[in-house]
């Protein structure tokens, strides 16, 4: 059962994406075919999360070839909860998408693309060998570029153009340094590599240096400060189906990646890494919510944000405490889940306005009471308000850098949140509570029928804030497992173990 | 507990279903939630009373030691009485005062919710769970003072309350975990006992620093009091119960309910005496300042609210007495008269105190609430204010180094007190005027009943000291102290001292009331300094950040590719220089340059080869010529990767490459002419940044190579792709059997490119897209 | 081992770069194909070469003997070319598409999706 | 480029270069070649046909099936008919065509489609290991020997999707590359 329990995540959405494939010209095909692959793969990644949660890692070796020489597929807590939250957010993208995504992208290769980009997620953050990593990254980021770039309008094709170039650098110093590890170790497989950095080297700070090569390569794919530019360039133009997936999804993975590589692979010289990450984590964080200070375009805010956040994600890897783990670990979820959550809600709000602009909107408080609800939980989560979702990651970093003493990085996260929640407000007040001003007569035509379609565009909306709900106010399930999840990352036997099965 | 704040949730959130059924009838299911809690409440009073604290455990977060703990102490019970009670009278109070308005179920759901994360703020065991309703308050209080939200004043008030009780928040925040490590619990009830474990921890002063601030946003405390005034941007109901009798005072509960755990310090004591006394006469002297009503109000709520820090920071027996005296006291005037005022600005549509007199004929009861009020709120004898007063007088009068200070500080807020008491509980409505104030519509039963049960209770606990409130005040100032402590009130204490100075209060107060009017005047003479007060300080540093930002923002994330590439390709030279900086391996050239005299000949064929074809395309400005020196560049490698036994990438290489200058010709033999398109004056630096980039690749690999590889992989591969793989072709063996996942995932890569080819040319949005 | 490999290695590195530093995005998109090769070939030289002998078990033997090319960085390099190929063949589309759109040949002039817009 | 000779000589050299990929396909497991390799030969002997005749003319001569078609009488046994309907499909169609009951049935195959199929091909090579218990991808060979194209096994099958699916790849964007 493992073997294919462990696959599932991978074949589900691959042979989705086939199927979609064959239907090429029927898009109400491709719709049903992608719901139910969506629904197969909320199942099927529950039930791994499960097995993982209960019976601790499993592995399969692909072509049963004994790991190091074939590619292990491993599930620890972490991976399997990547997992289940990509295939939350692929399901409320799904249902988004068949209302809030005009026909004629749907029938340029949208679904399978989308899948596809779903079963790269699941494979980088469930295989087990360096170069197999690499290979799903460059599936996500072909997805990412045929998305982003998708119905070539021209904001779309000036921010394809900074994507693809700086996430093509990106690959290549990956490739460079999986080439560098191979020279050193002539190893892949990553609890092979694992083993071997923990035994005497004569040279170590070659490894830290092949850690350099991975901090640059995925620290530009999750978007650190100074390699993030591409995002806020990129990542607002693309329609909001796309936006919200990439946007919620994409980093993260990087941002497992790294957390991955920095706990197994990458400890031996960590009085450079650690100060390193610190430094990188705080600039990060301040470079990001500066950015999203300063915007004024609903979409614009969000991006920038994601920098912002992800430096919280590198502060808790960078504090290296399994409590400070396991407030990264529940940190991405959240963030995974209400980013999606916020890119949809400006999804439905400039679909009833026809902008992003906060100058152009307004007077959604009086008109969607619902909505603005829906914002307004997802908004104070991401600010990390209690009892909502934000504040429980905020809470473990924050006092997770208390207990080793980091103030000065828990300091600067507290008083990022702070100017978190100033530009939240700063849309709550624009977009919801302010009145809408004489807007242009072109924005304002919306049919009776489209306001109908808009309110189908809610349900992914609410599906996404029972997430959000459920794991802010009763936080104990998923806090417990990021505690586990940190566990098993930092006891690195464990994963070893599962691996090579000694 | 647990259910009270269960049920106050779900009847919060069921109050816009309950207002679209039952239309403005609404108020009556939600003021039985609070008043069904009082009750509730009342029944545990006994066994409270009796000296039993009662708790109540529920599974939260346990992982991270966060559960919902329910504390019921005097303290705690002191606080939810007053905020049930006084919910009671607010939720029928809203619902006249908001008869009618279109959003008066939201209006309830938002106070509802206030109300119950306010009383689990204060029944809450965990001080991370007291935290986490504390920001509960913050964000319903930002929704209820941006209620009236199509002003843009409403709204830059809301945010500014926000963002300042947010920092105190996060303060807190950050200052509860370090108390919960420097007493080893988040569990209030092991905390109270640990105080001296926590006061003589190394975290103890930030966690104090932290504390305090978050208790001082709150509460409004010098210099963040600014927010408070303009919160009064919020209906009035709110003001009066949010920001007058229960949010701003969770700040004066945290001390008092901290004071065990960290007070007795000098760093406690002094910092809440200084700050609270600041704020008592900053209050004091603003009030006297304005002349709308609620403006005022706020005022003298921020100096009552520096006098309870500064009773709390004093912290003998007979000041916390006199804190938890006053706090009811000024609860119950203040309410009325806040509702008083939100009374008299509904039925006339102004708050202006200099345009508004002689209401009592017309508003007669809300007057008469007035009265009452007033005369507590000025410490006259028969009412509880009277014994609030002397209390505080005889705390600040005990033998202390600081007497005469504290003294003066409590008697010049007395003063101003007595003059605003006689300006709204008399002068609005008794004083003679020849034209009385129209009114808009009658007074109404709703708007002015509450009021008037708030000031007559204030008149019964006057009256009945001792038979009603002692054993409850007893019982939550012992809450403070943490022993056991017998105090009885009384009305009458006799002549002495403090009688006569509070004769002296009422007497000089009614001088300023006198004088008001050039009082005023003159305080207008220092305005100018208002350019250096806190409020404005807050506007400069939100425009400055602003600004500040933005240019940040521009110049970092400026649009230009290039910058982008040459900050990413800088950061990696750094950080591999970095790492190989300590004790990295040294690059051992000199003795490997006898290596050079082997050189072969492909090498150097090579490299000549390379190297000036990469010269063509640098100064060459066609494309065509372009793509075939790319072309050759492409082919000399893969003649090198067959020298170097991978005829397997050899032939994919010059069938890649054969590809690529198709796809080349296909696609860009469109394009105009090549342009010289450069950047005179970075080139020299970007030539200088890829000249280092190239050399540090050179070197990684030089230094790499410099060590010996054992390959497992490779030995393993070698022995076993013909025996089990079966295939000759060891790099097709791990391509289809090895890594075949790998070749999965390319093939996969290669599928949508082609979908993403074929959209990109294929699909062309004419119009704008449609999000 | 081969010294001059690794210049020539970093040469091209050097070349790619400046080439993707520059305004005129035909280079751009020459400088990150050369990147590609040049990466290829950092693939290969890093992980040891070996002269001659391919990684191809001859019909009289059951296993491989020394010495052969080592074949895993060469599957590694067969995989990343293609990749490669993949995301270049991409790149070159959206180029063309970006000079049908915008109608000129400098990166420069494509700028406005960083910026900020007003609010007032 | 379009010269008379080149078009012809690229006429005649197709069918090598295709029988050529299809060699270096099977002959990859133990030589140089494979999926890749072969896919990308036969893909080149495409693109250089739709260089010289345009996309069009490339779906028409290689990508295009006429299948013709009449109804079955209702005397006519079935096994008889579908003889017949192969017969008139494969070996003379061209005479038969001219049939009057005969119907004309156009059928194009997508390249999406030839991705697909490899795609599916890969991906379930893999999956038989799954269905027997096995991890994925685990192979299977059969114990005889095929002349020329050698051991049939699940690996093997796994390169003719990659060969499949580069062909398509190719196919497909120099046909959407060619109609700009």
């Amino acid at each position: 059962m493992n073997h294919l329990l462990l696959l599932l995540p991978l074949l589900i959405p691959l042979y989705g994406a086939i199927l979609c494939l064959f239907f090429w010209r029927y898009v109400r095909v491709q719709q049903l075919i992608g719901i139910l692959a969506q629904a197969c793969m909320l199942i099927a990644s529950f039930v791994l999360l499960l097995e993982v949660n209960n019976k601790g890692i499993m592995s399969t070796q692909m072509g049963s070839w004994p790991a190091p020489f074939g590619i292990t597929i491993v599930a620890d807590v972490f991976s399997s909860l990547m997992v289940i939250t990509s295939s939350i957010t692929g399901m409320a993208i799904y249902l988004y998408s068949i209302k809030g995504l005009d026909k004629a992208r749907q029938t340029f290769g949208y679904y399978p693309v989308l899948l596809i980009l779903q079963m790269g997620v699941s494979g980088a953050c469930l295989t087990g060998d360096l170069f197999n990593l690499f290979v799903w990254f460059e599936v996500l980021l072909i997805c990412c570029f045929v998305l982003i770039a998708l119905g070539g309008t021209k904001p779309q094709l000036e921010g394809a153009i900074k994507y693809v170039t700086i996430n093509f650098l990106a690959s290549g110093f990956l490739l460079t340094g999986i080439g560098v590890v191979y020279g050193i170790m002539g190893s892949l497989n990553m609890a092979e590599l694992a083993v071997l950095v923990r035994t005497p080297v004569s040279h170590p700070a070659l490894i830290s240096m092949a850690g350099m090569f991975f901090l640059i390569a995925f620290g530009i794919k999750s978007a650190i400060f100074p390699l993030f530019f591409w995002l806020p360039a990129s990542y607002h133009t693309p329609p909001i189906a796309i936006s919200a997936f990439i946007a919620g999804m994409l980093t993260k993975v990087g941002m497992y990646a790294l957390i991955r590589l920095f706990t197994l692979i990458f400890v031996t010289d960590q009085d450079l890494t650690i100060p390193l990450l610190t430094v990188l984590a705080g600039f990060t964080m301040v470079i990001g919510v500066f950015g999203a200070a300063s915007q004024n375009d609903f979409r614009k805010i969000l991006s920038f944000h994601i920098v912002s956040q992800i430096g919280y994600m590198l502060m808790g890897l960078a504090l290296f405490t399994p409590l400070a783990i396991a407030g990264s670990i529940y940190f991405i979820i959240h963030n995974i889940l209400v980013k999606t959550n916020l890119f949809l809600i400006s999804g439905v709000v400039a679909h009833r306005n026809g902008t992003f602009a906060l100058k152009k909107l307004g007077g959604v408080y009086l008109q969607h009471p619902f909505l603005s609800l829906l914002f307004f939980i997802s908004a104070f989560s991401l600010a990390g308000i209690p009892p909502f979702s934000g504040f429980w990651g905020k809470f473990m970093l924050a006092k997770a850098g208390f207990e080793i003493d980091s103030f000065v990085i828990v300091i600067t996260s507290l008083a990022v949140s702070l100017i978190t929640i100033f530009s939240m407000t700063k849309i709550w007040n624009e977009v919801f509570w302010k009145k809408k001003p004489e807007s242009d007569p072109l924005l304002d035509v919306m049919a009776d029928s489209e306001q109908q379609a808009s309110r189908m565009m809610h349900v992914p909306i609410v599906f996404l804030v029972v997430f959000i709900l459920f794991i802010g106010i009763y936080a104990e399930p998923v806090v417990s497992m990021a505690h586990l999840a940190a566990e098993q990352l930092l006891n690195s036997e464990l994963y070893i173990n599962a691996v090579l099965k000694r | 507990m647990f259910l009270a704040i269960l049920a106050g949730f779900l009847f919060a959130f069921a109050a816009p279903l309950l207002y679209r059924w039952l239309g403005k009838w609404v108020y009556v299911p939600m003021a039985l939630l609070p008043f069904s809690i009082f009750a509730y409440l009342l029944t545990l009073t006994p066994s409270v009373l009796g000296g039993d604290n009662l708790g109540e455990v529920q599974q939260w977060a346990p992982s991270l030691n966060i559960n919902l703990h329910f504390y019921l102490d005097g303290l705690s019970l002191l606080f939810a009485l007053l905020i049930t009670g006084f919910g009671t009278l607010i939720m029928l109070y809203a619902g006249g005062y908001l008869k009618g308005h279109p959003l008066l179920g939201r209006f309830y759901l938002y106070l509802t919710l206030f109300m119950t994360a306010m009383l689990g703020l204060v029944l809450a065991g965990n001080i991370i769970s007291l935290f986490v309703f504390w920001e509960l308050t913050s964000i319903s209080s930002y929704l209820l003072i941006g209620f009236g939200h199509d002003k843009e004043s409403s709204r830059a008030s809301a945010l500014q309350a926000l963002l300042v009780t947010g920092l105190g928040g996060l303060a807190l925040m950050a200052g509860l975990i370090l108390v919960g490590m420097a007493g080893d619990t988040y569990t209030l009830s092991e905390l109270l006992e640990r105080g001296d474990m926590v006061t003589n921890h190394a975290l103890y002063l930030p966690a104090l620093v932290l504390v305090l601030l978050g208790a001082f946003t709150k509460s409004a405390q010098f210099p963040f009091h600014f927010w408070l005034p303009n919160a009064m941007a919020a209906p009035t109901p709110v003001s009066a119960y949010l920001h007058s009798a229960t949010m701003v005072k969770a700040g004066v509960y945290l001390l008092a309910r901290l004071t065990p755990v960290m007070g007795g310090t000098d760093e406690w004591q002094y910092t809440l005496m200084i700050v609270g006394g600041i704020t008592t006469v900053l209050g004091a002297l603003l009030a006297v300042q304005h002349t709308d009503l609620k403006a005022i109000l706020a005022y003298t709520t921020i100096s009552a609210l520096g006098l309870l820090v500064t009773m709390t920071g004093v912290g003998t027996a007979p000041a916390l007495e006199a804190m938890v005296v006053f706090l009811l006291a000024h609860a119950l005037y203040k309410g009325t008269f806040f509702l008083v005022a939100g009374n008299v600005d509904h039925a006339t549509g102004t708050r202006d105190l200099t345009q508004l007199t002689g209401l009592s004929g017309s508003m007669r009861y809300t007057a008469i609430a007035a009265l009452l009020a007033g005369m507590s709120m000025a410490g006259l004898l028969p009412f509880f204010g009277f014994i609030g007063k002397e209390l505080v007088y005889e705390a600040t009068l005990e033998e202390s180094p600081f007497r005469w200070m504290l003294f003066a500080i409590s008697f010049f807020s007395g003063m101003v007190f007595v003059a605003v008491a006689i300006a709204l509980g008399f002068g609005l409505f008794w004083q003679r005027s020849a034209k009385p104030t129209p009114l808009l519509h009658p007074d109404k039963a709703l708007l002015y009943l509450p009021p008037v049960i708030l000031s007559i209770t204030g008149l019964v606990f006057g009256l009945l000291p001792g038979f009603l409130v002692t054993p409850l005040l007893r019982r939550s100032a012992e809450a403070m102290l943490g022993v056991e402590q017998v105090f009885e009130l009384a009305l009458w204490h006799g002549f002495n001292l403090v009688l006569g100075l509070s004769l002296l209060t009422i007497a000089l107060g009614y001088v300023v009331y006198r004088f008001s009017n050039r009082l005023q005047a003159y305080a207008t003479r220092f305005n100018g300094l208002y350019r250096y007060g806190p409020a404005n300080l807050y506007q400069l540093s939100l425009k400055g950040f602003l600004a500040g930002v933005t240019k940040i923002t521009a110049s970092i994330q400026n649009g230009y590719l290039r910058s982008y590439i040459a900050a990413i390709v800088l950061t990696h030279i750094t950080l591999i220089m970095l790492s190989l900086w300590k004790d990295g391996p040294r690059l051992e050239l000199a003795n490997r340059l006898p290596e050079l005299a082997q050189l072969r000949m492909y090498e150097v064929v090579l490299l000549l080869m390379i190297v000036p074809a990469l010269i063509f395309l640098f100064k060459s400005r066609s494309r065509l010529t372009s793509i075939a020196i790319m072309g050759i560049i492409g082919y000399s490698i893969a003649l090198f990767y067959i020298l170097f036994g991978a005829p397997d990438v050899a032939a994919t290489q010059l069938l890649i490459e054969t590809l690529t200058v198709v796809i080349f010709v296909l696609i860009l033999h469109k394009l105009p002419a090549f342009r010289y398109l450069s950047h005179a004056s970075e080139r020299y630096k970007y030539i200088l940044l890829s000249l280092a980039f190239g050399a540090m690749m050179t070197y990684v690999i030089l230094i790499v190579k410099q060590y010996p590889l054992d390959s497992e992989l490779k030995a393993y591969y070698g022995e076993n792709s013909y025996l089990l793989g079966q295939g000759r072709n060891i790099v097709n063996v791990i391509l289809v059997d090895f890594r075949a996942l790998d070749t999965l995932g390319e093939i996969v890569v290669l599928a949508v490119a082609a979908i993403g080819i074929l959209a990109m040319l294929k699909l062309r949005m004419q119009k704008g897209e449609k999000p | 081992m081969e010294l001059l490999l690794p210049f020539l290695i970093g040469i091209l590195f050097s070349a790619s770069l400046y080439l993707i530093l520059h305004r005129h995005f035909f280079k751009l998109i020459l400088g990150l194909i050369l990147f590609g090769l040049a990466t290829n070939l950092f693939l290969f030289v890093i992980g040891r070469l070996t002269r001659g002998g391919s990684a191809i078990i001859s019909q009289s033997e059951r296993v491989a003997t020394e010495p052969f090319a080592d074949p895993v960085p060469q599957a590694l390099l067969l995989t990343a070319i293609v990749i490669g190929f993949g995301i270049q063949a991409f790149a070159i589309v959206l180029i063309k598409r970006v000079y049908q759109s915008f109608e000129t040949t400098d990166l420069d002039d494509m700028s406005t999706t960083d910026q900020i817009e007003e609010n007032h | 480029m379009k010269t008379v000779i080149l078009a012809t000589a690229i006429r005649i050299l197709i069918p090598i270069f295709i029988i050529f990929s299809v060699y270096t396909l099977f002959r990859g497991h133990n030589h140089p070649g494979g999926g890749f390799i072969g896919g990308l030969i036969g893909a080149i002997a495409f693109v250089f046909h739709t260089m010289t005749h345009g996309p069009h003319q490339t779906v028409n001569t290689f990508l295009k099936i006429n299948l013709y078609g009449y109804p079955r009488q209702p005397n006519q046994s079935r096994s008889l008919y579908l003889m017949r309907m192969m017969r008139v499909n494969v070996w003379r169609r061209r005479r038969l065509a001219r049939h009057p009951q005969l119907k004309e049935r156009m059928i194009r195959i997508e390249p999406i489609y030839i991705i697909a199929t490899g795609l599916l091909l890969a991906a379930t090579s893999g999956v038989a290991g799954l269905i027997a218990g096995q991890p994925f991808m685990h192979a299977f060979w059969a114990d005889f020997y095929i002349p020329i194209l050698g051991k049939p096994g699940t690996p093997i099958l796994f390169d003719i999707g990659v060969y499949l699916l580069v062909i398509g790849v190719v196919l497909k964007i120099t046909f959407v590359m060619s109609e700009e």
